[in-house]
């Protein structure tokens, strides 16, 4: 029977190791999950204190806070419509067309991604600066749009790749005009890709930090808000936004991949 | 039956020939295949019988050459505007659309109505009415070919292309589709172009068999006419075992080419003879050639050839022998366990004897030898595999 | 009969050559918002920072900028912010080098063996990128608290001195890098290993191969295009990265960003700013190449 | 895109209308916590909604100041180019103030209409180098820069020198990345006089805090986020603005301020008025309104800072009489006579100083 | 000549079980394979050959039971600690890897020498010399397969295992890679177990056939034997085709079995029967009977049924007639085109007979009614393909 403990540790201590990992990358938000339950001592107190639950009654007390997660959502969902809807079409051309400029496009999609946020918060920044061009709303999507399509291109790109190119064909062969071959096969089996994208975008343009805070000019996002409440004490209530993204985002992926599952079995 | 009928719906394709690159794949390939045929396209791999297919549902357009059904030149309509629909080999289903919904698809496409009542009587038709609901991902591989089947033929196309559908499926299941596709194809007398590497599925469901090499069709006809008297060298031993001996025609005399071949003479019905001067094959099959022990009980009209018996494979239904000739050939000979001869052992001394008129006489490149199959045990002969 | 010769009226001679330009001009099509947008957006920043990269650095926010083309912006940009580029660079490599090391077995767990917990798994790994990345390194900085349970018990069994601390190291530092960008790591590298045909593991095996040799000789090269994608997509923001270095380091461990960031913010000095920018980009993109030169994989895009 | 024109504006340049008539509404930027909050509601201001209520001007409030560079990054566009911040009231720093005054960014008051603040302006604050006629800048809240030590966790702390040096204290340090509050203490623990000194002076200073830096005493520099950590005890002592010590020390009496004899820096947040803002005679109303004694001391009372409103200290005793004795509140000469303005600085000299420092401070 | 020397390294699958939660795979397997025999292991899919590969491969860890080679058990050791090497039906090849350096795998995993030399041998013998520098994905599927060949060989393993490697191939090469297979193992002298779906296949190239059904051994034993005399309905069905009459053995009389079915009496060797009471399938393979259209002209001593010719269809050497008997059951008939009897016509009368040496009697579940294997045009049969 030892050959079993031996074997049963063998099978799985990459597991294990995996496992230590996830607890790692979940630590910080275990700590922000228990932290929005807490009544801080003093605002500038970040140990628990005591349980409450006032922090989710009253998400919105600090002022300018749930209008900062309010432009968050709204500047992340636009983004992600805009960067998914372009970043898409791209991806069909580079996965279902041979054409001349093919590799420069892929050049032109790659930059973006190995560029530094930094870099191209500041070009941005000195783009808008030289055209005079107001700060606010419309340059952080804007921005938001930029680094985000380049992601998408490559997350729907490689689902297309996976995909078999005969059942468009069959699509056709069945009377589907192109149109309607894109609308009734490529896209509903592309779609998992597409909706990966958008989630990934989603994630990218919500937490953004670095490009935003050079192109904001008067706008707070959610992240402008923590790091400008990191200055004097981060009211509890950030937590709470934090635990809450952290679960609609846990819901929003386990429903897809629970549809995903049911639906298909593709990929 | 169909051919008086219908030469408006007959397929032709005339002098087409598609390149990719510099690789010619169909070379400047004539057919006409009549309407309401069960049509065979047998070939090696490679030949281009896919191509040709994907050249007739327009998913492949022609480097030169002209496809039509009836009068009408379809050679550049897209294959969406084709009354031509094929099941693939990999069956291509849509794996995000149910059963109902893989049927349903080409009815929608085409705003017909009452889809519902056509998608449930063409599932009867494939005996699959339970199925509706389930994803191709829930079906076996045999549901699914049949789904794939029903698919195409929903849309009562003037032709369905079949590439290798049954190629993916064991044996026994291959068996049963086969009889299944064969009872649709009479119920629904639809052209079927069906391609096949079996050439057993070929001979048993086609009413007609062309076989494909190199991008060209060899032979054309009904498979016992190929079968019983292949053209060319390459059929014979294509579609089925050929014993081909190497050997210069003589001419004629009476209705019969008299053919010498290492010292012996042979006769052969001028009927079945492809060249009656210079270089030829004598083909027999392996099932026509018959042992004997004793070289004196070779029937009268007979013609036959002595060796040695060097290798036995029971196969169950025959016996496959080999026998070594005097020249060093050796021939393949079937015979069947039907239980009336006793198995001959290895070595012994026989007389392998055929009806002259179950030979037949192909051209030969000069220099060419003898040609037989490869069989069980004869490493000598695997040199050709790619 | 009768259905299809509406659908083939069209006359076959107009059907070819609108269907070639059709094709032809499609990708363009496709492409051409998206392509608009990274060009105005990406390429056009990209170009006035290179204008401003060659501003007179005698300029001043009060009396304007002149175009100098003063290439020298950029060997100065450089030699002063010296250190901070070697550390960016630094940082990023050795946060890299743990980001595969722990990143990989858990990409491999997660595509590999964790059966029906597959989804779950990797949703754990994703979800935390929805809560801001400001809150998690907030998180990090109660964690690693000079005064928190971390490092009394690091201190307890002798790891840390009785005076060390986390908070305001390169350790956090690197850290927290890790940390921010292990998703992206992980991603990439756990879609190559999904594609892994597990029989090609099991062929290894029955060939003598031991676990660990059939990791070395099959799924490591195997899962390489992952790997590398994954390493580049955390490598290069990380360089760029400076918010771990403000809240987790110490003026010891600031990094490239941070100079940047005071240049354009603090200094409003654009021409150097833009000029280390430009250098960093450059120096970024020399090293992605030689990276993938070396690996041999080109299709990571 | 080749080059850029300065940025500077005048009163020509950029003319600002005044909707104040029509218009009875207000928009102001503070920095974070800078105003009282009902003790029940955080999201309720006493004084401002009286003043809403007093004047029928509805006050859109925002805490997005978090920084002074970060805030001047953000508006330098619109202000460059001469367009509206959508701001009325923005509140910055001494030297920020007088950067901003130098490039003509600000409208010139009505103080003919605000009699509270002609009246109760604490005298020290009046003509002031960077507004000498005191006609762009309304001090919200001054401060003081000193030193700050949580006696939990070390001895007490007196001088500049032994934060920079003592080795107890060693990486548990912190510095403010405000360059005249840092560079001025070290300044005046050098015996120089911050509001008039040298390069080499300036210089001699850079040197003992890069050696501080070099020694690892200096843990980061920070802005406000020094708090919490001071409060944990993970930072043991620090330079720190006199209101969150007060605050802190409300919590924990080990936290202390410190000032040293050497001397500490006074600085003031200020009211100002952008160009392009729309409501200026109402912000004059509203900045105005803050200069009312009792107001000034509830206001007092909730941000700890000092007050630079004169009378505010006997308003104060009526509401808390602790807070009206403690000199970080309502400094008395003795602590008035240490505190030193930080000299003010040339567009050229602002930036070789800034240069020196963030070169040291790490970036 | 195998079985003397050799008990060393025999193969001892010993009451092999393995469960897959609830699903018994393999049931109380129990099997010797003697050190070189070539084995073939037939049997539905589904009904676990695989699974006793893996577990003989290590690949999978039986529920129950051992596996031992010669005296050695090797039940509980890990893949890379058994001298057995497989050929997986997918090949398997290592897509990053040379075909040099796939066939060398397994050499350097041992650390074995002269490597270089040991795969030049190697792929001379599966002839492909020239193709060392090549990658999987660019050999053909023939190629592929004659380098996972390869690379298990260079091992010289005590057993080598093949699961369906021939599968993915077309009849053509699939015929080669059989000769070269048979030839190979007879070379190096290595135990061979092979699972095939192809019966052919097996019974050519194997000395032993095991026929399995739902996790266990059915049948055991040299292919002619089984297939002259099977043991079962199923293995009478699976290896070749039957036809298999329902009736009831009415005890022995003589050397007979007698058995009344349909109201005729027929007599079966005792030797040739199964049971001799009781439910009782009457067996004659398709091959062993002969038509006659006058029943007046069966051969003394044989046997016969009349019936009506519902169906023929040519296949190449022979030709399968389906007739059915006055009760409604169509036989399956096997005429060899050997060219001396003419074909019959559909709906001609005719008598099947065969000699009573060629059947066999098989037990019976009561109830079960005739059983003859589908054959094309008989649609009726389709109902149980799944
Ligand atoms: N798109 C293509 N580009 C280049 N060569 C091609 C292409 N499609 C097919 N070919 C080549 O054309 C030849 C014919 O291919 P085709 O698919 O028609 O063969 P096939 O007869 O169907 O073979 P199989 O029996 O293996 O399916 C092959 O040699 C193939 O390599
Ligand atoms: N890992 C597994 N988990 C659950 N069931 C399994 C597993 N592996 C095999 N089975 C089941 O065990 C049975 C035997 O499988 P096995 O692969 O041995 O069949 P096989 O005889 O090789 O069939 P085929 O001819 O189709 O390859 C099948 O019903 C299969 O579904
Ligand atoms: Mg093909
Ligand atoms: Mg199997």
């Amino acid at each position: 029977m030892n050959y079993r403990i031996g074997r049963w540790i063998a099978d799985r201590w990459v597991m294990g190791v995996g496992l230590l990992v996830l607890a790692y990358l979940a630590l910080p938000i275990i700590v922000v999950a228990g932290l929005s339950f807490n009544r801080p001592s003093n605002r500038l107190s970040y140990d628990f204190n005591e349980f409450t639950l006032d922090n989710w009654t009253n998400v919105c007390g600090p002022a300018g806070l749930c209008d900062a997660v309010l432009r968050s959502v709204q500047i992340g969902f636009l983004a992600t419509v805009f960067a998914t809807v372009l970043g898409t079409l791209m991806a069909f051309a580079l996965a279902r067309h041979k054409f001349f400029a093919r590799p420069a496009v892929n050049v032109i999609i790659f930059l973006p991604m190995a560029t530094p946020e930094l870099v191209m918060g500041t070009s941005l920044l000195a783009l808008f600066v030289t055209g005079s061009v107001a700060l606010g709303f419309w340059t952080i999507l804007i921005a938001h749009v930029m680094f985000c399509i380049s992601f998408v291109v490559v997350t729907v790109k490689a689902r297309l790749a996976g995909m078999d190119a005969r059942l468009e064909e069959a699509a056709m062969d069945l009377y589907a005009t192109p149109f309607q071959t894109f609308r009734r096969v490529t896209l509903p089996l592309a779609l998992p890709g597409i909706v990966a994208a958008a989630l990934l975008s989603f994630s990218l343009s919500f937490d953004d930090f670095i490009i935003t805070n050079f192109n904001s000019g008067t706008t707070v996002t959610f992240p402008m808000y923590v790091w400008g409440a990191n200055q004097r004490g981060v009211p509890p209530q950030v937590n709470v936004i934090g635990t809450a993204m952290f679960a609609i985002a846990l819901l929003l992926v386990l429903a897809t991949n629970v549809r995903r599952r049911r639906g298909a079995r593709v990929a | 039956m169909p051919e008086m009928e219908s030469t408006a719906g007959d397929l032709h394709i005339a002098n087409v020939t598609k390149r990719f690159g510099i690789f010619t794949a169909v070379d400047d390939l004539t057919l006409t295949i009549p309407q309401g045929a069960f049509f065979a396209l047998l070939g090696a791999s490679g030949c281009g019988k896919t191509t040709t297919l994907r050249m007739v549902a327009g998913l492949e357009e022609p480097t030169a050459g002209q496809v039509r059904l009836g009068d009408r030149d379809i050679t550049r309509l897209r294959p969406y505007q084709r009354p031509v629909n094929t099941v693939f080999q990999s069956y291509a289903l849509f794996p995000h659309l149910d059963v109902f919904e893989n049927v349903a698809f080409g009815l929608r496409r085409r705003k017909v109505r009452q889809v519902a009542s056509q998608v449930e009587r063409m599932l009867a038709l494939v005996q699959l009415e339970g199925f509706t609901k389930r994803r191709p991902a829930e079906l076996s591989g045999g549901q699914q070919q049949r789904v794939a089947l029903a698919r195409a033929l929903i849309n009562h196309p003037q032709v369905l292309l079949l590439d290798e559908p049954l190629g993916a499926l064991d044996l026994k299941l291959r068996r049963q589709m086969q009889i299944e596709l064969k009872r649709i194809q009479t119920e629904v007398g639809i052209t079927f172009v069906h391609v096949t590497h079996d050439q057993e599925e070929a001979m048993t469901m086609a009413d007609t068999v062309a076989v494909m090499n190199a991008g060209r069709i060899e032979q054309l006809g009904r498979p016992a006419e190929i079968y019983e008297y292949p053209a060319t060298a390459f059929v014979a031993n294509f579609l089925g075992q050929s014993n081909l001996l190497a050997g210069e025609a003589a001419g004629l005399s009476g209705g019969d080419v008299l053919v010498s071949a290492y010292e012996q003479r042979f006769a052969v019905p001028a009927v079945r003879a492809r060249a009656d001067q210079g270089p030829v094959f004598l083909g027999v099959r392996p099932e026509k050639l018959a042992l004997v022990a004793d070289g004196a009980a070779v029937p009268a009209g007979h013609q036959s050839v002595a060796g040695v018996v060097t290798d036995s494979s029971y196969v169950g239904v025959s016996t496959q022998y080999l026998v070594r000739t005097g020249w060093g050939t050796e021939l393949a000979v079937f015979a069947p366990n039907s239980g009336t001869a006793a198995p001959l052992a290895l070595g012994a001394r026989v007389t392998a004897h055929w009806d002259p008129r179950h030979a037949f006489i192909l051209r030969r490149e000069p220099g060419e030898g003898d040609r037989t199959t490869p069989v069980l045990d004869e490493p000598d002969a695997v040199g050709a595999v790619s | 009969m009768t259905l299809m010769t509406g659908i083939g009226a069209a006359p076959a001679g107009s059907a070819r050559p609108a269907r070639k330009s059709g094709r032809r001009w499609l990708p363009y099509l496709l492409l051409l918002p998206g392509t608009l947008w990274l060009v105005v957006f990406f390429f056009g920043p990209m170009l006035t920072l290179g204008a401003a990269s060659l501003w007179d650095p005698a300029g001043s926010l009060q009396t304007g900028y002149a175009q100098t083309l003063s290439f020298g912006n950029y060997v100065d940009a450089v030699r002063d912010a010296g250190p901070q580029l070697l550390r960016s660079f630094w940082y990023a490599a050795i946060a890299t080098l743990i980001g595969v090391i722990i990143g990989y077995p858990l990409a491999y767990a997660i595509a590999l063996k964790a059966g029906r917990w597959k989804y779950l798994l990797l949703v754990a790994v994703v979800a935390p990128m929805f809560t801001s990345f400001l809150v998690r390194t907030l998180a990090w900085k109660t964690i690693l608290s000079d005064n928190g349970a971390l490092v009394g018990l690091l201190r307890d069994i002798g790891i840390l001195g009785a005076d060390g601390r986390l908070l305001a190291t390169p350790i956090a530092v690197v850290l927290g890098l890790t940390y921010n960008f292990l998703p992206f790591l992980v991603l990439p590298l756990y879609a190559s290993l999904e594609r892994l045909d597990r029989r090609l593991l099991e062929a290894a095996g029955d060939l003598y191969a031991s676990p660990a040799r059939s990791f070395v000789k099959i799924t490591l090269p195997l899962s390489m295009p992952g790997l590398v994608a994954g390493t580049l997509l955390f490598f290069i923001p990380a360089v760029g990265d400076y918010i771990n270095a403000e809240l987790l380091g110490n003026p010891n461990t600031y990094m490239v960003g941070n100079v940047i960031d005071s240049a354009f913010l603090v200094r409003l000095d654009y021409p150097h700013g833009a000029a280390l920018s430009f250098a960093l980009m450059f120096l970024i993109l020399i090293i992605v190449m030689v990276y993938l030169f070396r690996s041999g994989t080109d299709e990571v895009v | 895109a080749c080059g850029t024109k300065g940025a500077a504006q005048t009163e020509d340049t950029c003319v600002s209308e005044d909707l104040s008539g029509t218009e009875k509404t207000l928009t102001v930027s503070n920095w974070p916590q800078y105003i009282d909050v009902d003790e029940k509601d955080e999201s309720k201001r006493p004084s401002l909604i009286a003043f809403e209520q007093k004047s029928g001007i509805a006050v859109s409030y925002t805490e997005d100041i978090n920084d002074n560079n970060e805030f001047f990054g953000k508006v330098q566009n619109q202000l460059t180019a001469c367009q509206p911040t959508d701001r009325d009231v923005i509140v910055l720093t001494d030297w920020m103030t007088a950067r901003m005054i130098r490039l003509g960014w600000f409208q010139k008051l009505d103080t003919a209409k605000m009699p509270n603040f002609q009246k109760n302006l604490l005298p020290s604050l009046k003509g002031r180098p960077f507004d000498k006629n005191t006609e762009y800048a309304v001090p919200w809240q001054s401060g003081l820069a000193g030193l700050a030590f949580n006696g939990n966790v070390a001895k007490e702390i007196r001088t500049v020198d032994e934060l920079l040096t003592r080795p107890d204290l060693k990486g548990k340090v912190t510095a403010l990345t405000e360059m005249r509050d840092t560079m001025g203490l070290i300044l005046l623990s050098n015996g120089h006089d911050p509001s008039n000194f040298t390069k080499a002076q300036f210089d001699d200073a850079i040197n003992k805090l890069q050696k501080a830096v070099d020694a690892g005493q200096i843990r980061r520099f920070t802005g406000n986020d020094y708090a919490p950590e001071l409060a944990k005890g993970d930072i043991a002592a620090c330079i720190g603005w006199s209101g969150d010590i007060i605050q802190l020390g409300l919590e924990d009496e080990k936290i202390q301020f410190v000032a040293p004899d050497a001397g500490v820096m006074l600085f003031s947040d200020n009211s100002s008025i952008p160009n392009k803002a729309s409501h200026k005679a109402n912000a004059e109303q509203f900045l105005d309104y803050y200069y009312d004694p009792a107001v000034a001391a509830e206001l007092a009372a909730y941000v700890n800072y000092i007050c630079p409103v004169a009378g505010a200290k006997e308003a104060m005793e009526k509401i808390d009489p602790d807070l009206a004795a403690n000199p970080l509140i309502f400094p008395d000469d003795a602590l008035l006579g240490k505190a030193k303005v930080f000299k003010a600085l040339t567009e050229a000299e602002e930036r070789e100083y800034e240069s020196a420092f963030q070169k040291v401070i790490g970036a």
